[in-house]
C-alpha cells in the first residue's frame, strides 16, 4: 500500500524511505517518522484491541500518553510487549504486531465480549466467581488471566545489554520544548552545567508540531537554532530520547536514556542506559497533555485529540483523515481546523461545546457553536458523528480537544499535590515542589507560547544567579500568545451510548456512575474499584475527566475531589535498564581468596559464602562424588595434616593505648589481661543479649591486637565496632582498620602440623613449651616473607593459622603444600573444615544464627560476671535464661547406619508431632568419617541434661523421621588433649 | 537521598547504612538499680516521630564515620548533620 | 444485597442501576461497645469478625482517609503461612485457612488464588535453613514441599540455572500460598462489617483518647468526641503516632516499603517467587502485571514514597534470576509504610490503660495476616484474654526476654 | 625451612591494556600505608607527618603530596589517613619515622591499583562512579572514597585524564571486570 495520508511538509526526510511491517503486512515511511504516523500515512487505522472489551483500537495520541496504540515490537528474544507506536521512530526493517486479540485483528475473536459489556460492568468480578470454591483456580481465574494482560513476554533472556551511570549538573531542564529551551539559553549563557533532557528524538516539543513563529522565525527553525547553539556550550549537555522518569529526595532524578530502540540492531552496544542525575537545581519544562471529551462511541479509530492531529500534520506530513471534524470546548482546538485547512485537508465541521462566536470561519467547514457529539459510527475506524441536534456529519477523523493539562507528574513525586487553576479548567503544580525544582511554560499553567518562553527565560535566570552565576544578557525570546480560551466541559450528558474514558482498560462515564452508586466515591476507590487510570498510560489522558464526572456525582468541587497520587516512574522503565549490567554472574561482585588459582588448579570445587567463593572440596582422580573427597580430607588431617585457605574469616587490626579496655568491653569475657603473643576465644552478643559473632582476638604488640570474626558477620561486626567506638566510648583510644583483604590466611591442622610449620618458619622454637596452645607471634617465612602465625584451632587437631601479605598467598599454598609433601599433607576445603568443627562440637553460622544466647550454646562460663560488656544487662532477662532453654547438644542416630538431616525437629518419643511438642531442632550434620556414622549439633530443651535420651528427630520435609540419641557435643577428643598437644 | 557528610561534603546516601533513632548513643549506666528496665527502654522504645528525627547513618562505602543525620520523616528534608562521635562527646560519653 | 452470578445477570438486563452502596455512609452515634481505630485490612477485619463471631454489637471502625487505604491496598498481595517460630507459625497457619473459606464467608470474591508460592535456596545452609522452617511448617499442619533444582528446572524453565551468580540449588514451595486480590479484601470485610451494624467512619481522624485513671473511655475526633467502652487501636504504620496521643512509646519504627508493578503482560509466571539472597518476589496478577518488590528502603519515614537505590536493587534482583523480565516495564511504584517491630513479629494485646488495646507491628507482612489479625484481635477484645493462636504477640515480651525474631537480626527493625 | 621461594603474584597479573582514548594498567608497585590519628594527637602527627614524610597533614576528604614528590597522604576520615606511596619506602621505614605520633598498618595488600587514563577515562568513570568527577569540582588531587559497581573504591585524580583507582583486593577481577566491561560499553575495543 502506498502513503496515501502523505501530504507535504515535516520533519521527516523523504530521501529515506523506510520498510516495515505491521501484522507481516510491508509498509513504507520516512526517517524521522514514529511507527504511529508511518502507520497512519499508510492509511492504517485499525492498530490494536481494548483489554476488556476488545473494542478496536485507533492511534489517540502523538506521543507518551497514548492509551490506545500499543504494538508488539520486534520478534524473537527481541520481542517487546506493550510498546506506544506513537514514540517508536521507525527504522528500517522493523516489526510490530497488534495485541490483545484471538484470530486477526480485523476479526478478533473476541471482540464477542463486548456484547456482554451489560454483564461486565465494574467490578461484577467481586460479586461473582464464588461457587463452586474450587472453581476459581480451576477454571474462572486461568480464563481471566488468560484474556487480561496486553502482549507477551518472549520467555528468553533479554538479549540485550544495559548500562547505569552517574550525571551531575547545576541545572536539569526536564523538556526541551519552548519554555525547556528558553530556559536552557538562559541557563547555558551564563556558563552553569545544564542537562536539558527530552524524551522525544527531535527536540522542541510542541514547537515542531505547531505553526508558531519565535523571534520572527517559524517555531521549529527557532528551536534548530537554538538547539545548535546549545550544543557549542560545553557545559550544556543535551540529551534527546531522554525520560527524566523520576524525582527522587534531594535532587536526584531517575533519567531513561534510549540509545539503540530506533536502530534495526543494537550490535552489542547498550540498549538505554539508566541515568541517576543529581542536579542542584531542576527547571520542570514538560509541556500539557490535551485530554478529551467523552461521548458516545468516542473510542473509535479515527477519533483523535486534536494537538495530536496537528502534530501528524505539521512534524510528520501525514492527514489522518479526508475529512476531518473538530470537537473541542476551547480555543485551542480551532487551530486544528485551520492547520489543516492550511495544508488542504478538508474540514467537515468544528463542533464546539461552548455557545460563543466562532473564532473564525472556514469555507466547506460547518461551525456549530454550543454543539455536541453525542454518538459515532463506524466498524473499524469513525464514519461519521452524530450532534445532539440529530445532525449526522461524515467523517473519518474526528479531532477532540477538552483542553490541555499541565505535566505536573514529576511535581507529585514526593508527595506533592497539585491546585486547581479554574481559569484553565486543569491542575497546576501545587506548593510542595521537590527541593530546587521550579516549573515553567505550559507544565506551569501558562498555556500560551509567550508566557512559556517568557517563564523559562525568566526561572532560568533566577535559578543562575541562585546559584551564584551571572545571567548572561539577553533577553527572552519572543512570540504572541495565541487564544487560549477554555471551558470546563468534561463529557456530553446527553449520550446514551458507552462514553469512553480510560481507552485502554475500558472504563467508561457509567463505570464512574456504578462507583458512585456503591460507595466508591475517593477518587483512590474509584481508581482501583474501576482500574480506571491504571493502564499502562497510568491514565495520563483518562484521570482528569473521570474526576471531574465523580466531582459531578458527589457535588463537591474537582479540587476537593482531588487527584489519584503520581508515582515513578512518569513513563514506563524496562526492568533491564533499571538492573543495567547487575545480572547474570555480573549481580554482584566476587571475592576470591588467595589460593583460589591454586584450588581452581587442583579440582577445587567452589561454594558462595557471601560474595567469596570458597574451596568446597578438592577432587582427586577416581573419587566417586565429593563425599568421598570429604571423607579423605578429613581422614588425612586427622592422621597427619591438612591445609585450609582461611582467608575470608574477617581480620581487623585493633590499636590504640586503650585498645584493651576496648576489647574488654565488647567482648562477653575478659580481655584486659590477655599477655602479648597470645591468642584468646572472644564471644560477642548484641545489646540484647543474643549472641551473634565469635572468634579469636591476638595481641600482637603492647596497644596492637588483630581480631577475627565469622566470614559472614565480617563487616557488620566491624561496623558495630566502630559504632562502640566511636558513639558509645568516644573516649578511648582505640583505631580498627580491616585487613581481611591484606593477608592471606592458611590453617594447618593435624597431628603433624608442628612438623610442617616449623619447615616453613624461619627460626622460630615451634616447641610446646616456646609456642603453646594459643600462642601467636609475628615472624618470617619462606626465609624473610613477614607473617603471622597463631596456634589456634577449629578441628579441635593440633593446629596453626599462618598469614602471609595477599600477593603471596598463591604462592604461600603451593609452599606449604610442597614443605607439607612428606607428611602426605591435603588440602581441605569447606565440607571437611565443617565435618571437623561438627565432631569437635564448635557452633558456626548454623548455630550463630541470631536467635541462639551464649546459654542456648554452651558458652555460659565465657560471660564474665565481673564487668560490663555489650550485650550483658539483656542477657540476663527471664526467658533468655530459663530452665527450660534450649542447649546445644550432639546427637547421632540410634540406627547407626542411618544419615541424620539438619533442620530436622525434636519430639519426645511417643508423643503427637504439633508445634507444641516441638523441642528444638537440628542445625548441623554431617558424616563424621573418623566415628563411621552421621552426627549432628542441635538445640533440644534442657539438653544438658537428657544426654542419652533418645527422640524423634521429626523430619518429613527432607529424609523423614528417625531415632536420634541425645550426647555431649564434642564427639571426638573432648578433653582437648590434641589441640593441646 | 544526599547526606551532607560534615568532613566529605554531599554524598549518596546509597554509600550509608542506617542504624535508627540517635538516642542509641545513649547507652544506659549498666551499674544502676534500674538498669533492666534502663537497657528495655533504651534498646525498644522508640519515639518514632512523624517530623525531625534525629538518627544514625554509618558511611559504611566511604569513611566509616558514623553520623547522626537530622531529617523531617515526613518530606526527608535533612536539616543537619554531624559526626556520631562528637554528639557523644558533648553528651559526654568519653568519661 | 447478596452478590452472586445470578445478580450480576439480572442487574446487566436493567442497566445495573440497582447495586446499592457496598457500605453505608453514617454519622458517628455518640457511644459504642468498642471502637477500633484505623479502617485498613486489620481494623475491618476485627469489625467484622467481632461483629460476626463474637456477637459483639454497636461497633464503629474510624478512617482518617478512606478505607483501605494503607497497606491493605499497597501490597503485593501475597498469602502463606510459611514461618519459622512457634510464636508465628500457627497463627499464619490459622490465617491461611481462613482466607481458604474467606469469599464464602463474606460473599465477596477477592479471588484466592492458591497459586503456590516458592522460595529459593542456593547453598546448603540456605537449604538445611528452609528444611528446619518446612518441618516447622508441617508441625503446625500446614504443607511444604521441598524442590530439587532439577525439579525447579521442569517447572520454572525461565529461571537463571546456568549463568546465575547464586546457582538454584533448589527451593521450598508452598503450594497453598499464593495471592489475593487486596482492595477486594477490604472491601469484602467492610460489607460484611456493615451487613451486621457496623458503621464505617470514614474522614474521622482521631485526635485524642479520653483517658481517666487510667482507663480509656473514648476518643476525640474530628467528628466529635465518641464514648466507647473499649478502644481498639490498628493503624500499621501509624501507630506511634496514634499511640503516642495515649502517652505509650512503642516497639515500633515506621519504615517505607516500597513495590512495583510492570505493564499488563499474558501470564508468564504460575505463582509467587522469592529470591531471598538477591531482595527480589514476583508473582502475576490476574490482569496481568508483574508485582514485585524487595527489601525496605531501610530508614524510618513516613513519606509512603521511596528512593531510587532501592528501585535498582529490586530490579537487579529480579534480573539476576529471571532475566526474561528485560523488556517488561516498570509502570507504577508506590510506598506503605510498614510498622516495624523489634524482632519483626507483631503484637495483638492489651495496653496497661483499661479499656485501650493494640495491634500492630506487622512489619510487611501484615497483609497475608489479616484474617487472623481480626479473629485474634476481635477474640481478645470480646473474651479479654488472647485467642490461643496468638499468644505469644504480647507488648511485654521485649522486656520479658521472649523474642520471635524469625530472622535473627535483633532490635533493628530495619533489617528485619 | 623448606626450599621454596615465595612469589608475589600481582591480584591482576599485571593488567594492561590500551582501549585507544583511554588505557588501563594495574599498578603493582605502589606501597599503602594507613595512619590512625591518636586520639587528640593531631598536632604531634601533624609535626611527624611534616618531620618524617615531609608532607603537610591534609584536611578530611582532601590530600596532600610530600615534598619529594612521590608519597601522597590522603585524609580519609576523621582520624585516619592513607599514605600511597610509589617511592618504594618500606612499611617498616615509614612507620619509623611517625614513631609513634600515629598507629600505622600496612595496607599495600588490602587494594588492588588501577591506572585509568585517557581522554576517554572521565566517560568510562561515569558509568561506575557515583561521585561528581568534573574537574571543576574534583581537580587534581581530589579523591573520594565511594562505592562502585558494589565495591568499596578509592578514586583519585593524578593529572586531568588520569584517575588511580583502589578497590579492596579479594575483589580485583570484578573490579577490573567492571572497568573493562565500562570501556567495551561505551565503544571501546
Amino acid at each position: 500500500m502506498s502513503q496515501i495520508n502523505r501530504i507535504k511538509g515535516g520533519l521527516i526526510d523523504r530521501s529515506q524511505k523506510l520498510e516495515f511491517r505491521f501484522n507481516g503486512r510491508v509498509f513504507h515511511g520516512h526517517q524521522g517518522d514514529t511507527l504511529a504516523s508511518a502507520l497512519l500515512a499508510n492509511g492504517q487505522r485499525l492498530v490494536g484491541r481494548s483489554f476488556k472489551y476488545h473494542r478496536p483500537r485507533g492511534i489517540f495520541t502523538a506521543g507518551s500518553e497514548e492509551p490506545n496504540a500499543l504494538v508488539q515490537l520486534r520478534s524473537g528474544a527481541f520481542q517487546e510487549p506493550n510498546t506506544r507506536a506513537t514514540v517508536a521512530q521507525l527504522f528500517d526493517g522493523l516489526e510490530a504486531t497488534s495485541q490483545n486479540h484471538i484470530g486477526s485483528l480485523d476479526f478478533d475473536l473476541m471482540a464477542a465480549v463486548d456484547l456482554m459489556s451489560p454483564f461486565l460492568s465494574a467490578g461484577f468480578y467481586y460479586k461473582t466467581f464464588m461457587w463452586p470454591k474450587a472453581f476459581w483456580e480451576k477454571l474462572y481465574e486461568p480464563i481471566i488471566r488468560k484474556s487480561a494482560g496486553l502482549g507477551s513476554l518472549s520467555m528468553r533472556e533479554d538479549p540485550d545489554v544495559y548500562d547505569k551511570g552517574f550525571l551531575h549538573c547545576d541545572i536539569l531542564i526536564i523538556g526541551a520544548g519552548p519554555a525547556g529551551l528558553s530556559a536552557a539559553l538562559s541557563a547555558g549563557r551564563a556558563g552553569v552545567r545544564v542537562i536539558l533532557a527530552d524524551e522525544d528524538f527531535v527536540l522542541g516539543g510542541r514547537l515542531n508540531s505547531e505553526t508558531f513563529v519565535v523571534d520572527g522565525q517559524p517555531g521549529g527553525d527557532w528551536a534548530a537554532r537554538a538547539l545548535a547553539e546549545l550544543a557549542s556550550l560545553p557545559n550544556v549537555r543535551i540529551m534527546a530520547r531522554t525520560t527524566i522518569w523520576g524525582a527522587y529526595d534531594h535532587g536526584v532524578f531517575g533519567a531513561l536514556e534510549r540509545r539503540t530502540d530506533h536502530l534495526a540492531q543494537s550490535a552489542g552496544h547498550p540498549r538505554q542506559i539508566l541515568w541517576r542525575v543529581t542536579a542542584k537545581r531542576s527547571i520542570l519544562a514538560a509541556g500539557s497533555i490535551e485530554r478529551p471529551i467523552a461521548f458516545g462511541n468516542n473510542d473509535r479509530p479515527g477519533i483523535m485529540l486534536a494537538g495530536a492531529v496537528r502534530t501528524y500534520v505539521n512534524r510528520f506530513g501525514v492527514a489522518p483523515g479526508k475529512q476531518v471534524t473538530v470537537f473541542t470546548n476551547n480555543d485551542d482546538g480551532w487551530r486544528t481546523a485551520t492547520d489543516l485547512a492550511q495544508k488542504g485537508v478538508r474540514i467537515s465541521a468544528i463542533v464546539d461545546s461552548r455557545d460563543i462566536a466562532p473564532l473564525t470561519s472556514l469555507p466547506d467547514a460547518e461551525i456549530v457553536m454550543g454543539g455536541r457529539v453525542v454518538d459515532t459510527a463506524g466498524r473499524k475506524g469513525i464514519s461519521t458523528c452524530t450532534l445532539a441536534n440529530g445532525q449526522k456529519i461524515k467523517t473519518d477523523c474526528l479531532a477532540v480537544s477538552g483542553g490541555w493539562s499541565p505535566n505536573v507528574h514529576l511535581t507529585c513525586h514526593q508527595r506533592g499535590r497539585p491546585e486547581w487553576q479554574s481559569d484553565i479548567a486543569a491542575f497546576v503544580p501545587g506548593q510542595n515542589l521537590p527541593a530546587n525544582m521550579a516549573v515553567v511554560g505550559t507544565a506551569n499553567g501558562l498555556l500560551t507560547l509567550g508566557e512559556a518562553l517568557r517563564s523559562g527565560h525568566q526561572i532560568a535566570e533566577g535559578t543562575v544567579s541562585d546559584l551564584g552565576f551571572t545571567a548572561a544578557r539577553h533577553s527572552a525570546p519572543v512570540a504572541d500568545n495565541e487564544a487560549s480560551g477554555v471551558s470546563a466541559f468534561w463529557y456530553v450528558g446527553e449520550s446514551r451510548k458507552r462514553a469512553w474514558l480510560d481507552f485502554q482498560n475500558d472504563v467508561t462515564v457509567k463505570d464512574v456512575k456504578l462507583a458512585y452508586a456503591e460507595g466508591f466515591r475517593s477518587v483512590e476507590h474509584l481508581k482501583r474499584y474501576t482500574t480506571l487510570g491504571m493502564a499502562t498510560d497510568q491514565g495520563k489522558t483518562a484521570n482528569i475527566p473521570a474526576l471531574a464526572i465523580m466531582a459531578e456525582c458527589t457535588g463537591k468541587t474537582i479540587p476537593e475531589t482531588g487527584t489519584t497520587i503520581f508515582r515513578p516512574p512518569y513513563t514506563p522503565v524496562p526492568i533491564g535498564a533499571l538492573a543495567g549490567r547487575s545480572r547474570g554472574k555480573d549481580f554482584r561482585p566476587y571475592r576470591l581468596t588467595p589460593s583460589h588459582k591454586w584450588a581452581k588448579q587442583n579440582g577445587a570445587s567452589f561454594v558462595e559464602v557471601g560474595n567469596w567463593l570458597r574451596a568446597q572440596w578438592y577432587a582427586r582422580a577416581g573419587e566417586k562424588g565429593w563425599r568421598n573427597s570429604v571423607d579423605r580430607e578429613v581422614t588425612m588431617t586427622r592422621n597427619s595434616v591438612g591445609i585450609c585457605d582461611v582467608t575470608t574469616l574477617g581480620k581487623i587490626d585493633i590499636q590504640g593505648r586503650d585498645a584493651a579496655q576496648f576489647l574488654n568491653r565488647v567482648y562477653t569475657n575478659a580481655f584486659l589481661k590477655l599477655p602479648v603473643g597470645r591468642v584468646r576465644y572472644g564471644l560477642m552478643l548484641r545489646e540484647d543479649g543474643i549472641a551473634y559473632d565469635d572468634g579469636t582476638t591476638a595481641r600482637l604488640g603492647e596497644n596492637h591486637y588483630v581480631m577475627t570474626t565469622t566470614t559472614a558477620n565480617a563487616g557488620l561486626v566491624f561496623q558495630r565496632l566502630e559504632f562502640a567506638r566511636q558513639c558509645l566510648f568516644p573516649g578511648l583510644d582505640v583505631h580498627l582498620i580491616s585487613v581481611t583483604d591484606g593477608w592471606a590466611q592458611f590453617a594447618i591442622a593435624g597431628p603433624n602440623s608442628r612438623k610442617l610449620v616449623q619447615k616453613v618458619v624461619d627460626g622460630l622454637d615451634m616447641s610446646n613449651e616456646a609456642f603453646p596452645f594459643m600462642a601467636c607471634a609475628e615472624t618470617t617465612v619462606f626465609g624473610g616473607t613477614k607473617a603471622r602465625l597463631f596456634r589456634i584451632s577449629f578441628s579441635g587437631e593440633m593446629a596453626y593459622e599462618i598469614a602471609v601479605p595477599a600477593r603471596l598467598g598463591n604462592s604461600m599454598m603451593q609452599g606449604l603444600m610442597e614443605a607439607g609433601a612428606k607428611f602426605d599433607a591435603v588440602a581441605y576445603g569447606t565440607e571437611a573444615l565443617g565435618v571437623m568443627r561438627i565432631e569437635k562440637g564448635h557452633a558456626a553460622g548454623n548455630e550463630l544464627n541470631g536467635q541462639t544466647t551464649a546459654l542456648d550454646l554452651g558458652l555460659g562460663g565465657f560471660m564474665s560476671k565481673k564487668k560490663d560488656y555489650i550485650g550483658k544487662t539483656l542477657s540476663e532477662r527471664a526467658e533468655l535464661t530459663h530452665e527450660d532453654a534450649m542447649r546445644l547438644v550432639g546427637f547421632r542416630p540410634v540406627e547407626r547406619s542411618k544419615p541424620l538431616v539438619a533442620g530436622a525437629h525434636f519430639i519426645a518419643q511417643g508423643q503427637e508431632a504439633n508445634t507444641e511438642n516441638d523441642e528444638g531442632w537440628m542445625s548441623s550434620v554431617a558424616f563424621s568419617p573418623t566415628l563411621g556414622h552421621s552426627i549432628g549439633l542441635g538445640f533440644i530443651r534442657r539438653g544438658h541434661v537428657r544426654m542419652g535420651e533418645v527422640v524423634t528427630a521429626y523430619s518429613p520435609a527432607r529424609g523423614g523421621n528417625i531415632a536420634v540419641e541425645i550426647v555431649s557435643p564434642h564427639f571426638i577428643d573432648p578433653e582437648g588433649g590434641r589441640q593441646r598437644g | 537521598m544526599i547526606i551532607d557528610h560534615p568532613l566529605l561534603g554531599p554524598r549518596d546516601a546509597a554509600e550509608f547504612t542506617y542504624l535508627g533513632d540517635a538516642t542509641l548513643i545513649n547507652r544506659p549506666d549498666p551499674a544502676a538499680p534500674d538498669a533492666a528496665d534502663g537497657f528495655y527502654e533504651y534498646l525498644y522504645l522508640r519515639d518514632n516521630p512523624a517530623g525531625e528525627h534525629n538518627e544514625l547513618w554509618y558511611h559504611e562505602q566511604g569513611d566509616r564515620a558514623w553520623l547522626v543525620v537530622s531529617r523531617n520523616t515526613l518530606t526527608h528534608e535533612i536539616t543537619k548533620v554531624e559526626l556520631a562521635r562528637d554528639v557523644a562527646l558533648r553528651l559526654g560519653r568519653d568519661r | 444485597m447478596r452478590y452472586s452470578a445470578l445478580k450480576v445477570f439480572t442487574q446487566g438486563l436493567t442497566g445495573n442501576k440497582g447495586w446499592k452502596p457496598v457500605w453505608r455512609e453514617p454519622d458517628p452515634k455518640p457511644q459504642y461497645n468498642v471502637i477500633i481505630i484505623g479502617g485498613g485490612g486489620h481494623g475491618l477485619a476485627t469489625a467484622y469478625y467481632l461483629a460476626k463471631e463474637f456477637g459483639i454489637q454497636s461497633i464503629a471502625v474510624l478512617e482518617k482517609g478512606w478505607i483501605g487505604s494503607g497497606n491493605i491496598g499497597r501490597n503485593t498481595t501475597i498469602v502463606r503461612s510459611n514461618y519459622l517460630l512457634p510464636g508465628n507459625q500457627p497463627f499464619y497457619e490459622m490465617s491461611m485457612k481462613l482466607w481458604e473459606n474467606l469469599e464464602q464467608d463474606f460473599n465477596y470474591n477477592a479471588m484466592v488464588s492458591q497459586r503456590s508460592i516458592l522460595n529459593l535456596f542456593h547453598s546448603d545452609s540456605q537449604r538445611d535453613a528452609f528444611v528446619r522452617r518446612a518441618n516447622a511448617m508441617m508441625l503446625s499442619g500446614a504443607d511444604a514441599e521441598l524442590a530439587s533444582a532439577e525439579d525447579l528446572r521442569r517447572e520454572l524453565p525461565f529461571l537463571d540455572f546456568d549463568n546465575a551468580r547464586f546457582p538454584i540449588k533448589g527451593g521450598l514451595f508452598q503450594r497453598r500460598g499464593g495471592t489475593v486480590r487486596h482492595d477486594a479484601v477490604a472491601w469484602g470485610y467492610a460489607r460484611g462489617a456493615d451487613l451486621r451494624g457496623v458503621d464505617i467512619i470514614q474522614n474521622c481522624e482521631v485526635t485524642g483518647f479520653d483517658i481517666k485513671d487510667g482507663v480509656c473511655t473514648g476518643v476525640q475526633t474530628t467528628k466529635g468526641a465518641i464514648k466507647a467502652g473499649k478502644v481498639a487501636v490498628c493503624v500499621a504504620g501509624s501507630s506511634s503516632r496514634v499511640m503516642a496521643k495515649a502517652g505509650i512509646r512503642l516497639p515500633i519504627e515506621s519504615h517505607v516499603l516500597q513495590a512495583f508493578v510492570t505493564e499488563g503482560l499474558k501470564p508468564v509466571l504460575p505463582g509467587v517467587i522469592t529470591f531471598g539472597v538477591g531482595h527480589f518476589y514476583v508473582s502475576q496478577s490476574d490482569k496481568g502485571g508483574l508485582v514485585f518488590g524487595g527489601n525496605i528502603d531501610g530508614y524510618n519515614t513516613y513519606a509512603q514514597r521511596g528512593n531510587l537505590p532501592v528501585v535498582e536493587d529490586v530490579a537487579e534482583g529480579g534480573m539476576a534470576i529471571m532475566p526474561m523480565i528485560g523488556r517488561a516495564r516498570l509502570l507504577r511504584s508506590w510506598g506503605g509504610l510498614m510498622d516495624m517491630s523489634m524482632d519483626g513479629s507483631p503484637f495483638i494485646d492489651k495496653t496497661h490503660i483499661s479499656g485501650l488495646y493494640f495491634n500492630g507491628g506487622w512489619c510487611y507482612g501484615g497483609f497475608k495476616a489479616t484474617p487472623a489479625s481480626g479473629m485474634c484481635y476481635a477474640h481478645l477484645l470480646a473474651r479479654d484474654v488472647p485467642h490461643p493462636h496468638a499468644t505469644a504477640f504480647r507488648l511485654d515480651r521485649f522486656k520479658r526476654g521472649y523474642l520471635i525474631d524469625e530472622k535473627g537480626q535483633g532490635a533493628q527493625p530495619n533489617l528485619h | 625451612m623448606a626450599e621454596f621461594n615465595l612469589r608475589a603474584e600481582p591480584f591482576l597479573g599485571g593488567f594492561s591494556h590500551d582501549y585507544g582514548g583511554a588505557m588501563v594498567e594495574e599498578v603493582t608497585d605502589l606501597s599503602l600505608i594507613s595512619i590512625a590519628q591518636p586520639l587528640n594527637g593531631r598536632a604531634a602527627l601533624a609535626k611527624a607527618v611534616q618531620s618524617g614524610l615531609g608532607c603537610t597533614l591534609p584536611a578530611p576528604g582532601s590530600s596532600a603530596v610530600a615534598e619529594n614528590g612521590d608519597l601522597r597522604l590522603l585524609c580519609l576520615g576523621m582520624d585516619s589517613f592513607l599514605v600511597i606511596n610509589s617511592g618504594g619506602m618500606s612499611y617498616d621505614r615509614l612507620a619509623a619515622k611517625l614513631d609513634g605520633a600515629g598507629y600505622t598498618t600496612d595496607q599495600s595488600d588490602n587494594w588492588v591499583a588501577l591506572e585509568l587514563s585517557g581522554t576517554l577515562a572521565y566517560a568510562i568513570l561515569e558509568r561506575l562512579c557515583p561521585i561528581d568527577l568534573h574537574p571543576d569540582v574534583f581537580p587534581i588531587g581530589a579523591f573520594a572514597r565511594t562505592s562502585i559497581e558494589h565495591l568499596n573504591s578509592i578514586v583519585l585524580r593524578q593529572r586531568e585524564d588520569r584517575f588511580l583507582l583502589l578497590c579492596a583486593s579479594s575483589s580485583a577481577t570484578s573490579f577490573l571486570h567492571a572497568l573493562t566491561g565500562s570501556a567495551v560499553l561505551i565503544g571501546l575495543k
